[in-house]
């Protein structure tokens, strides 16, 4: 007798039942500010943009199959195209920040995607991360123009053109700022939703699972690869154009090949095979390295046992271990 | 049978060649497939079956020749570009979205068909016609109770069944089956073989199908095309080739060697 | 001239560890295809080691006295041997688990390795910079025409030229390199013609850490070990490897002396874009020759 | 049913999966001492699936392997290969950035064989492997990587042989000589287990045949009756 | 620019070798011995937090880990006595710098807004002070930077300073006053060779040394850069391509671990036969991480701050307590982060006890800066005074030459050839405009005559 498991495919939720957690997990983040201090909402701003950043990296790992270990370049890149913005431009408004930072990642993930989309696997990986670190060192070296490991300051910008963070600036994050990331994290969660759902979406998860029938169903893998990863390096940086107020400025770190790693790290801790998994990893991430840098000077140790035990133990991260236990409990 | 009655010439090879190194896997073949018709390809391991399928294709490059299908060369042309102009396959170790459902699975086929997966912006679960496509096409191959499973875990057979109807989604002209019954067991092949036969000839697509098995051959086959060493060695109808007698001392076996 | 001998030397010097820690590197991608994003903390741990054990020495000796250079060169291996132990400890706990997985599993393990030996490394040695300059010191320098030129990195060249010859020829010319070879090429036919796939496997992870660990044991005297020296190595390994395919000692050799030669004409010539030549060179390399320049792909 | 040598390996009931594909259904046979036996059945059918069961290569879902009457179900390849099981695999698995003569001495430096020498016994089996003894595997022609394989896994000292596709590509000349060496190696009193599609060839070398299909073992006899078989014949069809 | 003589320019300028300190009275001292009177109204006595962030880990560390030393024995010796106005004893909760520029802005939110510190210390790298500043401004936090010492803090990031101090003296100053101690020392140099690390800092201080060098000694030239990666410890390029300039002089600002590798290094490639050597930082980080095979006789600056022999003990007597209670504490001697940290503390204190005698009760943050603002306070180094303009902390830079001696089993400054400099004639005054790079730099080269050659 046939002992092979029969699993259902998880793919389709109806958007009803999508609805079911999304409503209730929005009016929970829009309520958040009059309940928690404004230290734990910027936090959680920090929080979604890191969010954004990993839903964008989630489209290649989860969904096309391909491990970039280059996406703080993209990430950088809509950091420093803001502050360079405010530099040269003297632009404060954040609307003409994110077109900026879009336009900037289509130009470099257009390009970067070009080359990188002929290979998988571990060159894929490799090659991202070698040209992630071209951006690095020029970031770190042009200290004329990018202010080397000095970095960009950038002031708070103009929102929507009536919103100023003159004054208190921490209140202006905890409050407009805080729902302004949330109105673009909701945007875009929907629009990666979309686009994961489109066909153009089953597209890129037909050529994760099997490329050569992929081919023989019609699909350009190479085309759709690349838009995947114009698409992905856009996300992420508009996390990046996001970050920069929030965080005030922005330096070479950020595109440094071990901040590719911190999303690849918070994508895996949620879940990649998951539509939700990179969101609540990255904002579970967030926490958990703020915390363990203000608790312990280890810690460094901390996150690389979280995240060995997570990869050996829990490897379909918080979300779809939530989800088997669910199904587990339903199903008693 | 529509032997009697030349039908149009869907697809031909010209000279078509390809060598791996000194080794002609297909050497300079002319291979016809007609409107309508079921076409068996035999002939023993390593004859070039499959080597002429994946040239046909698109999987590999023809080293000379040309492939005429309606009246176009196709020879160097893209696999995406054959496939709409009409010519899908299947594969012999089955090729499936392991991760995908088996409707899925369909689906995708219909909507690259329609050229809509290069929309990023509309939801694939919105398109009712083409869900409701896609199970007539798990229909017909008597799938429907599987369409919610992952194709991961689905049984040989149904993966088999489930990897054609993918191609058959295509609405091609021309379907090509690499060894449809193989890796499942003996119990299964004809339901397989019924399943997919009376699919091909109701929808009149022309299919060429890779088969060891002889009783498929024989039973499903309007013509059978032998090949051996990389050409063909014999073209005709089933009672032909049955009787014919370098078929049969090379493929089959003579009768002194059974003694 | 002699500044250009210097020049060569310095480029030597460097291509030699380099060497070292991307020949390990590639060495156990070559035989377990895994990329080991913790390797540059091995060479670390090994710098960090026998900065260790020639400083307990020098804290032993009496007074005013300085314990033998032949006895400190004798102990400066240490290093190397406690990253092998280390990797042979490494390789069937932590690794072993993931050869059959993802290679994004594969990363995510070893990177998380990254991050606790770090702070492992910390944790034992606190956050001041570990030397063991006295074995430096104690070589003096040669002269060569005008210029003179430490004399102890003649011995870390020598020690980088020793490791490949050596290497080529235990990889070569020895029983084990042929079995090892074998394991890499076709591990399935190796292991039904009796070799114990995992016991090579150990073997040849603890004899790439040996190399890490070698080229931060030879290092040390000269530098030293400061924290955050594992992964500035790690990427350097990367780009050499990257050059030369990734899994050839060939290319690791190539690729060191590429790098090492491209660093060095950087800092004198063209010290703007010293770092981004090296990345450039690396993705250069990729889209021309993915599998590097001695790689298979 | 004819009387049958001691045997020298039992596969009872083995069901052996790849990936979620269930290729073997309760496949059984067995291989007396000395004995040729031909496993027979066309692309597919499960017969490299059944030799990489038996060497350790796939792990089976059920069923079990004795050799020597040793259950070795549970041992890992190198350790079968060790007690003696021999194998050549389709594609030959040859080294190929060594040597022809250190793809011989692998099994010699792991300890389990004398070192190869010229003079050897499995050299007599196809001599004209000398005049190539320096050359590297990845320049051998199809035929000499048969050949290599098969004297290579020699070097254990096998009781058991297994042999997958080894006439595979061969001009029909060659087999004729392999045919040869695979009696001369059953003179040397070891085993042999070979998967081969083709019944013609498999009646020329084999004691006993078994066919496979689909999985399933669906005759087990002596060559003659397999080739009176006109239903399993057909079924083979080669 | 008119030309005038190096000589007279020096000794107008105020730049001496040798002088000492004079102790002046009635001012503020650090130490208990200066015991206040009883506070004012009602004292609360929970614990006051302070956040101290600095480098716990990584190659900076060498500096930060003091840094937290210093102020950690002021704290001690508060609460020994009670506490800030006896009551408040000191928490001291630890950061870690290491984290990342980004990680230490949210840290420093975290800090405040959730753990409710009320001041905020330490930070070592100039890269993070002009993240931090606007942060500390931005939450309101009584901030008092230790170093973190890049001029472009209060020249850009934080113009108009309310909560953010900063006692260390400014960046440039480091620059300048080795500059000014080559002028003195060798003014006939002519080929000059730099060694920097790629940051902020050696910038800052490569474009300060030359802007002197463009006033002082117009003949002298840059025939070589090298800009090593903060962190390296393989100098052997750079040394190689300061050496084939063939310079008379190499200038560096090179320090810590770096320093150690690179000094090695460079005796055995034989560069400081070739060339004299001056450095701004040497022997300012970890006094006791140079070995006696360090040369003697090169300039070897202590980030224009402080160096534990000096002022000496029988002058000033300040220092000796200082230097005893820390190396009883910490059996090392204190670098100029912890005796810059240690005074900081004490700085806090007596704002605090001055702001009690005026206001009674305890102070809000406003009183005490307005008690910041325009302190003089004698500390271990000697006087420090906070600008009220900028609330920048100044001393007289000090810079000298290496030396041995049978005291100590490392290199120390010369105590014979001690360079000091008045630090208003070496910083732009109140009120000079804001500058690129610096506003010190515009004002030197818009000031400074020309030396004659």
């Amino acid at each position: 007798m046939s002992t092979v498991t029969t699993t259902v495919a998880l793919e389709h939720r109806s958007p009803v039942r999508t609805l079911g957690w999304a409503v209730p997990a929005l009016v929970i983040l829009l309520a958040l500010p009059f309940v928690v201090d404004q230290y734990q909402t910027i936090l959680l701003a920090y929080g979604l943009v890191m969010g954004i950043a990993a839903l964008g990296f989630n489209l290649l790992l989860g969904y096309t199959g391909l491990l970039s270990f280059g996406h703080s370049a993209y990430f950088g890149v809509g950091a420093y195209t803001v502050a360079l913005m405010v530099k040269y431009l003297g632009v404060t408004s954040m609307e003409l920040f994110l077109v900026g930072a879009i336009v900037a990642c289509v130009l470099v993930t257009a390009v970067f995607g070009i080359a990188c989309v002929r290979y998988t696997r571990i060159f894929f990986g490799i090659l991202t991360m070698a040209l992630s670190q071209v951006l690095w060192s020029l970031a770190f070296k042009f200290f004329w123009v990018t202010g080397g490991t000095d970095g960009l300051r950038v002031p708070t910008p103009t929102l929507l053109g009536l919103v100023t963070g003159k004054g208190d600036k921490i209140a202006f994050l905890a409050t407009a700022y805080y729902y302004y990331v949330l109105g673009v994290f909701v945007i875009c969660t929907l629009v990666m939703w979309v686009i994961v759902s489109s066909p153009f979406g089953r597209a890129l998860q037909a050529i994760r699972d099997n490329e050569v029938r992929a081919e023989f169903v019609g699909i350009q893998i190479r085309q759709y690869r690349w838009v995947a990863f114009l698409v992905s390096g856009v996300f992420t940086g508009l996390a990046g154009a996001l970050w920069v107020p929030l965080n005030g400025l922005t330096t070479p770190d950020i595109m440094h090949w071990t901040f590719s790693g911190e999303i690849v790290f918070m994508t895996v801790l949620g879940g990649f095979r998951s539509f939700t998994g990179p969101i609540i990893g990255a904002i579970v991430f967030n926490y958990l390295k703020t915390y363990a840098v203000g608790y312990t000077v280890y810690w460094q140790l901390l996150l690389g046992v979280v995240l060995v035990v997570l990869v050996l133990s829990l490897p379909t991260g918080i979300v779809g271990t939530a989800e088997r236990l669910w199904a587990r409990w339903r199903a008693r | 049978m529509s032997a009697s009655v030349p039908s149009p010439v869907l697809l031909e090879t010209r000279k078509l060649l390809k060598q791996f190194g000194e080794f002609r896997a297909v050497d300079h073949v002319d291979f016809r497939v007609q409107e309508g018709e079921v076409l068996a390809l035999i002939g023993s391991n390593g004859a070039g079956k499959t080597t002429l399928v994946n040239l046909i294709s698109g999987l590999l490059r023809a080293d000379a020749g040309q492939i005429i299908f309606r009246g176009a060369d196709v020879t160097a042309q893209t696999v995406h570009q054959r496939i709409a102009a009409g010519i899908a396959r299947s594969f012999q170790l089955v090729n499936l979205f392991d991760q995908l459902s088996a409707l899925d699975n369909v689906a995708l086929a219909i909507f690259s068909r329609q050229g809509k997966t290069r929309k990023l912006f509309s939801l694939a679960d919105a398109d009712r016609p083409v869900w409701d496509e896609a199970m007539a096409v798990l229909h017909l191959f008597r799938m429907e109770s599987k369409a919610r499973l992952s194709a991961g875990g689905l049984a040989q057979g149904e993966r088999k069944l489930l990897d054609v109807a993918i191609a058959y989604a295509l609405k091609p002209r021309l379907l090509f089956l690499d060894e449809p019954t193989s890796g499942v067991s003996t119990r299964e092949k004809a339901p397989i073989m019924d399943t997919i036969s009376s699919v091909v000839r109701s929808e009149r697509i022309s299919a060429a199908i890779i088969e060891h098995d002889m009783d498929v051959v024989f039973s499903y086959a309007d013509r059978i095309v032998a090949m051996h060493q990389g050409t063909i060695l014999a073209d005709g109808t089933p009672d032909e080739i049955r009787r014919n007698e370098r078929v049969l001392t090379t493929l089959i076996g003579t009768p002194e060697t059974r003694g | 001239m002699d500044i250009v001998v210097i020049h060569a030397l310095n480029a030597l010097l460097y291509a030699s560890v380099l060497f070292l820690i991307a020949g390990g590197l590639s060495l156990i991608y070559g035989v377990m295809r895994i990329v080991n994003l913790a390797h540059g903390n091995l060479y670390a741990f090994g710098a960090y080691v026998s900065a260790w054990v020639v400083g307990l020495l020098v804290a032993r000796a009496p007074e005013g006295a300085s314990p033998s250079t032949v006895l400190l060169l004798l102990l400066l291996p240490a290093g190397a041997v406690a990253a092998a132990a280390f990797g042979a400890l490494l390789e069937p706990t932590l690794l072993r688990p993931f050869y059959k997985r993802a290679e994004e599993y594969q990363l995510l393990v070893t990177f998380g390795l990254l991050m606790i030996i770090d702070d492992v490394i910390r944790w034992l040695w606190g956050p001041y910079p570990l030397s063991a300059s006295v074995l430096f010191e104690n070589f003096g320098s040669l002269g060569i025409g005008d210029a003179i030129y430490p004399t102890y990195n003649f011995l870390v060249i020598a020690v980088g030229a020793l490791a490949a010859v050596f290497l080529w020829a235990f990889i070569y010319k020895t029983r084990f390199g042929v079995v090892l070879r074998a394991t890499s090429q076709n591990m399935r036919m190796s292991s039904a013609l009796g070799v114990n796939v995992n016991r090579v496997y150990v073997q040849a992870f603890t004899l790439g850490c040996l190399m890490a660990g070698l080229g931060g044991a030879i290092i040390v005297p000269s530098q030293s070990a400061v924290l955050g020296m594992g992964v500035d190595a790690l990427i350097l390994s990367f780009i050499v490897v990257v050059v030369g395919g990734l899994g050839s000692l060939e290319g690791a050799l190539l690729g060191a002396l590429i790098v090492g030669v491209v660093r060095e004409a950087g800092i004198a010539w063209f010290p703007e874009i010293e770092l981004a030549v090296l990345y450039l060179i690396a993705a250069a390399v990729l889209l021309i020759r993915p599998a590097g320049l001695f790689g298979r792909a | 049913m004819v009387s049958q040598p001691a045997p020298v390996l039992e596969v009872e009931k083995v069901e052996t999966y790849r990936g979620p594909a269930q290729i073997l259904r309760s496949v059984s046979l067995t291989l007396g001492t000395g004995e040729s036996v031909c496993l027979v059945g066309r692309n597919g059918a499960g017969k490299t699936t059944t030799i990489d069961t038996i060497m350790g290569l796939l792990p089976s879902r059920s069923g079990r392997v004795r050799f020597k009457g040793q259950d070795v179900t549970r041992l890992p390849a190198h350790q079968r290969a060790r007690l003696g099981i021999g194998y050549a695999p389709e594609d030959c698995g040859i080294f190929p950035d060594l040597s022809v003569e250190e793809n011989f001495q692998i099994t010699a430096w792991l300890g389990q064989a004398a070192a190869v020498t010229a003079d050897d016994q499995v050299f007599a089996i196809f001599p004209e492997m000398k005049t190539f003894m320096a050359r590297r595997g990845l320049h051998l022609s199809g035929g000499q990587k048969k050949m290599l394989a098969i004297t290579r896994a020699l070097t254990l000292k096998p009781s058991v042989l297994l042999l997958d596709e080894p006439f595979e590509g061969l001009a029909p000349v060659v087999v004729t000589r392999f045919i040869e060496a695979v009696r001369a190696i059953k003179a040397l009193g070891v085993s042999v287990l070979i998967a081969e599609s083709h019944v013609q060839n498999a009646g020329r070398i084999a004691d006993r045949l078994y066919a496979i299909d689909r999985g399933e073992i669906i005759f087990a006899g002596r060559p003659a009756e397999l080739l009176g078989n006109a239903e399993v014949m057909k079924t083979l069809h080669g | 620019m008119a030309e005038v003589n190096r000589r007279d320019f020096l000794t107008g300028l105020g730049v001496s070798v040798g002088a000492s300190l004079a102790a002046l009275p009635g001012l503020p001292s650090v130490g208990v011995a200066h015991a206040q009177g009883t506070p004012k109204g009602n004292i609360p006595d929970h614990p006051y937090k302070i956040g101290h962030m600095t480098f716990f880990t990584g190659p900076a560390a060498v500096l930060g880990e003091p840094m937290f030393k210093g102020q950690q024995l002021a704290a001690e010796e508060i609460n020994a006595t009670g506490g800030l106005l006896g009551k408040r004893k000191i928490e001291l909760l630890k950061a870690d710098e290491n984290a990342g520029t980004d990680a230490n802005v949210k840290e420093l939110r975290r800090l405040k807004l959730s753990e409710k510190i009320d001041f905020f210390c330490g930070i070592t790298s100039s890269g993070n002070t002009p993240a931090l500043g606007p942060v500390a401004e931005d939450l309101k936090c009584l901030t008092m930077f230790v170093d973190g010492c890049t001029d472009f803090l209060f020249d850009k990031a934080v113009p108009n300073p309310h909560y953010v101090f900063r006692t260390t003296n400014i960046q440039s100053a480091d620059g300048i006053t080795t500059a000014l101690a080559i002028v003195q020392t060798w003014p006939k140099s002519k080929r000059i060779a730099h060694i920097h690390p790629d940051y902020s800092y050696g910038r800052n201080a490569f474009d300060h040394i030359k802007i002197v060098m463009k006033k002082m000694m117009p003949q002298a030239e840059v025939v070589s850069e090298g800009w090593p990666k903060l962190g390296t410890t393989d100098f052997s390029s750079h040394i190689t391509k300061a050496i084939s300039s063939k310079p008379d002089l190499v200038v560096s600002s090179v320090w810590g671990g770096d320093y150690v590798a690179m000094y090695k290094q460079a005796l055995r490639y034989g560069m400081f036969q070739k060339a004299k050597f001056a450095t701004t930082l040497a022997l300012g980080v970890a006094p006791h991480a140079l070995g006696k095979d360090h040369p003697e006789g090169v300039i070897a600056g202590v980030h224009s701050n402080y160096h534990f022999t000096y002022p000496g003990g029988d002058k000033w007597p300040l220092n000796k307590t200082f230097v005893e209670k820390y190396h009883a504490r910490f059996n090392e001697y204190p670098n100029f982060q912890a005796e810059g940290a240690y005074t900081t503390t004490y700085m806090l204190k007596t704002a605090i006890e001055k702001a009690n005698r005026l206001v009674g009760g305890w102070p809000d943050d406003d009183a005490i800066i307005a008690m910041l603002e325009g302190m003089m306070m004698a500390g271990p180094a000697g006087y420090v005074y906070i600008r009220p303009d900028n609330h920048q902390g100044y001393k007289d830079a000090m810079i000298g030459f290496s030396k041995n001696t049978d005291e100590y089993p490392f290199p120390i400054l010369d105590p014979a050839r001690i360079i000091t400099i008045p630090i208003r004639s070496i910083t732009a005054p109140p009120g000079w405009p804001k500058g690129e790079p610096t506003s010190t730099f515009t004002w030197i080269d818009k000031t400074w005559p020309t030396a004659k050659v």
